[in-house]
């Protein structure tokens, strides 16, 4: 171990570099020179010299990860020339459908919606918060107004334009029909309630 | 010491084993979430901190936990119940230890887990994306409505309904027991409680014996054993066939 | 521009090397050896090659940056000297206060998965509604369709890729074989027939 002990000592910029990588690699958001420097325990100057050290290491042609000054401060970003491959690596998910819960909750909100999160959590027999949230990022789902308990009640769901154009649907009228289920809404979210009770009875 | 005013403190409540009991009997509170495990412990721990074994706390006890641990176990694994139920005593004993080790398995690996973590405490990964990645455009490919209708109707489909026909059973209430014995006790002033329990079930002793236990604490009998193992006689006091209340009691809680 | 395409035909590699450090640098998740082909448009044995050589680049001790093989990929994450840094500015919010419940449910799911509610609570003895509910908004298990018993079915959770990631396994497969954990039935079934024995002695 005598040798890598000499180096640290002989150049301690590339500790204090090796550091400023972690850093930048784990995070979200551009980091600025306050910053690093307050997770580094370094002075700024120093953590500036390191960062110029590494930008000139992370530069276009000579590495795929590239340091870049942004107006927030330093971050990595992937190279121009990896670009193609980039575009293809997020081409990916879009492939991906829905997942069990997020069909689930569609199918409640869509057929008996607008409704909270409470009632698709009784229907599912699982809290619904996420599989709700990710339908809402998506665009599929939307809020709309509260419950019918007056003001203070939960926060209702219905499906969005986005929603009929991604099922093909020119209203939620054409929403194949549920006819063995029950003969109206109400009907059909009466035998979803009792079926979720016999699930946990 | 006075059983029902023992402080708990578990995860799922903090107060007296009297109000613990009220809230369960009223379903307020899931016993599902209740540690009868730790109920137990507080309970020996309260024992441990007197000088003198307290037996007739003991008894109330052993009724109450027995009681939860009955509720519960209906309660947790309704099915289950029904499949232990109709294994021989060899078969259960090799379930039970099966299920043992299973559970000690899963502890030992929740440790195993409680380790890695700490060793990997200096482990650091992003979790969002990326500052500076493109952001892909979260399409979604066409959807057939179809399959909107088809989980609907699969959200819809009854779970297979249990049988609880048979659990009255092999759990037979405690108040049967309390009117035979209390039956046989006004023919005879003695009785052999071995002989009496002779050709039952495991449940049926566990249930006769709780129904000792019953009229013992409402001083109808006094029980007494020559040595350990030997058989268990019971004699009538003066007092049996004073009052019924507790039947009543038991009736409501082992409907 | 002779003098880098001299350098890329030279080493044709290293091209392939930078596309690869460039694709894990703009994901967060790990990414598979056929994800990666496919981002980078290469055969798999020549990304293996090419994943080698930067685990060797990107490894503790050289680098604050260190690429490991993960949760079935390969990922990035700040090396273990840079911890101390890491730790002021970030936090590590999926394992802050996992409680012991939380633990064996965790473990129960990660061995028995996919497993619902009703099963864990079986082995547990305590319901298992609360732990998992904790466990899922932690990212560490997820929904995995509803039970083998029907639609009607309970719903089954299984470990995510964030669970590997967190505990540092390549795979399911590196945790402990189960039959070395804790006491055999026969052990326990030896102790139960000792307390019979004693009471009917």
């Amino acid at each position: 171990m005598e040798a890598p002990l000499r180096l640290v000592v002989a150049n301690p910029l590339d500790r204090l570099a090796r550091t400023l990588e972690a850093l930048l690699v784990v995070t979200s958001a551009p980091l600025s020179l306050d910053e690093l420097s307050a997770a580094a325990a370094e002075d700024s100057e120093r953590v500036e010299t390191a960062l110029r050290l590494l930008a000139e290491r992370y530069s276009e042609g000579r590495s795929g990860i590239v340091l870049e000054r942004v107006a927030g401060g330093w971050a990595f970003r992937a190279s121009r020339d990896a670009a193609d491959a980039c575009a293809r690596l997020f081409e990916r998910p879009v492939q991906r459908g829905l997942s069990q819960a997020g069909m689930e909750t569609l199918a409640i909100v869509a057929y008996l919606g607008p409704c909270t999160r409470p009632e698709i959590a009784r229907i599912r027999g699982v809290a619904a918060d996420s599989a709700v949230a990710g339908l809402v990022e998506r665009g599929l789902i939307t809020e709309a107004g509260r419950g019918s308990d007056g003001a203070g009640g939960a926060v209702r769901y219905r499906v969005t334009a986005l929603f009929e154009r991604v099922f093909g649907l020119e209203s939620l009228s054409q929403l194949p029909r549920l006819d063995d289920l029950g003969e109206d809404v109400d009907a059909i979210r009466e035998r979803l309630h009792a079926v979720a009770a016999q699930r946990t009875a | 010491m006075i059983v029902r005013e023992l402080e708990l403190d578990l995860d799922a409540f903090e107060g007296p084993f009297d109000l613990l009991l009220t809230l369960v009997l009223k379903e307020e509170l899931d016993l599902a979430d209740v540690d009868v495990a730790g109920i137990v412990l507080r309970f020996v721990e309260r024992l441990a901190e007197r000088d003198e074994l307290d037996l007739e706390a003991c008894g109330e006890f052993l009724v109450l936990v027995a009681a939860l641990l009955e509720l519960k176990a209906r309660g947790l694994f309704p099915e289950e119940e029904a499949e232990l139920a109709d294994l021989e005593p060899e078969e259960a004993a090799e379930e039970l230890a099966r299920r043992l080790a299973e559970y000690r398995r899963m502890k030992e690996a929740a440790l195993w887990l409680r380790e890695r973590l700490a060793d990997e405490r200096d482990r650091f990964f992003r979790l969002g994306p990326a500052p500076l990645a493109p952001q892909p455009e979260r399409k979604l490919a066409p959807q057939d409505p179809e399959g909107l209708a088809q989980v609907l109707r699969l959200l819809a489909v009854a779970p297979p309904q249990v049988s609880l026909a048979h659990m009255t059973l092999h759990f037979p209430p405690v108040a049967q027991f309390l009117e035979r014995f209390r039956a046989l006790l006004r023919r005879r002033s003695i009785f052999d409680f071995d002989q009496e329990i002779d050709g039952l079930t495991r449940q049926e002793q566990a249930v006769a014996f709780l129904a000792l236990l019953e009229l013992r604490r409402a001083n109808q009998i006094t029980i007494s054993q020559a040595a350990p193992f030997a058989p268990i006689r019971i004699a009538r006091t003066e007092e049996s066939g004073a009052s019924d209340e507790r039947t009543t009691a038991w009736k409501l809680r082992s409907a």
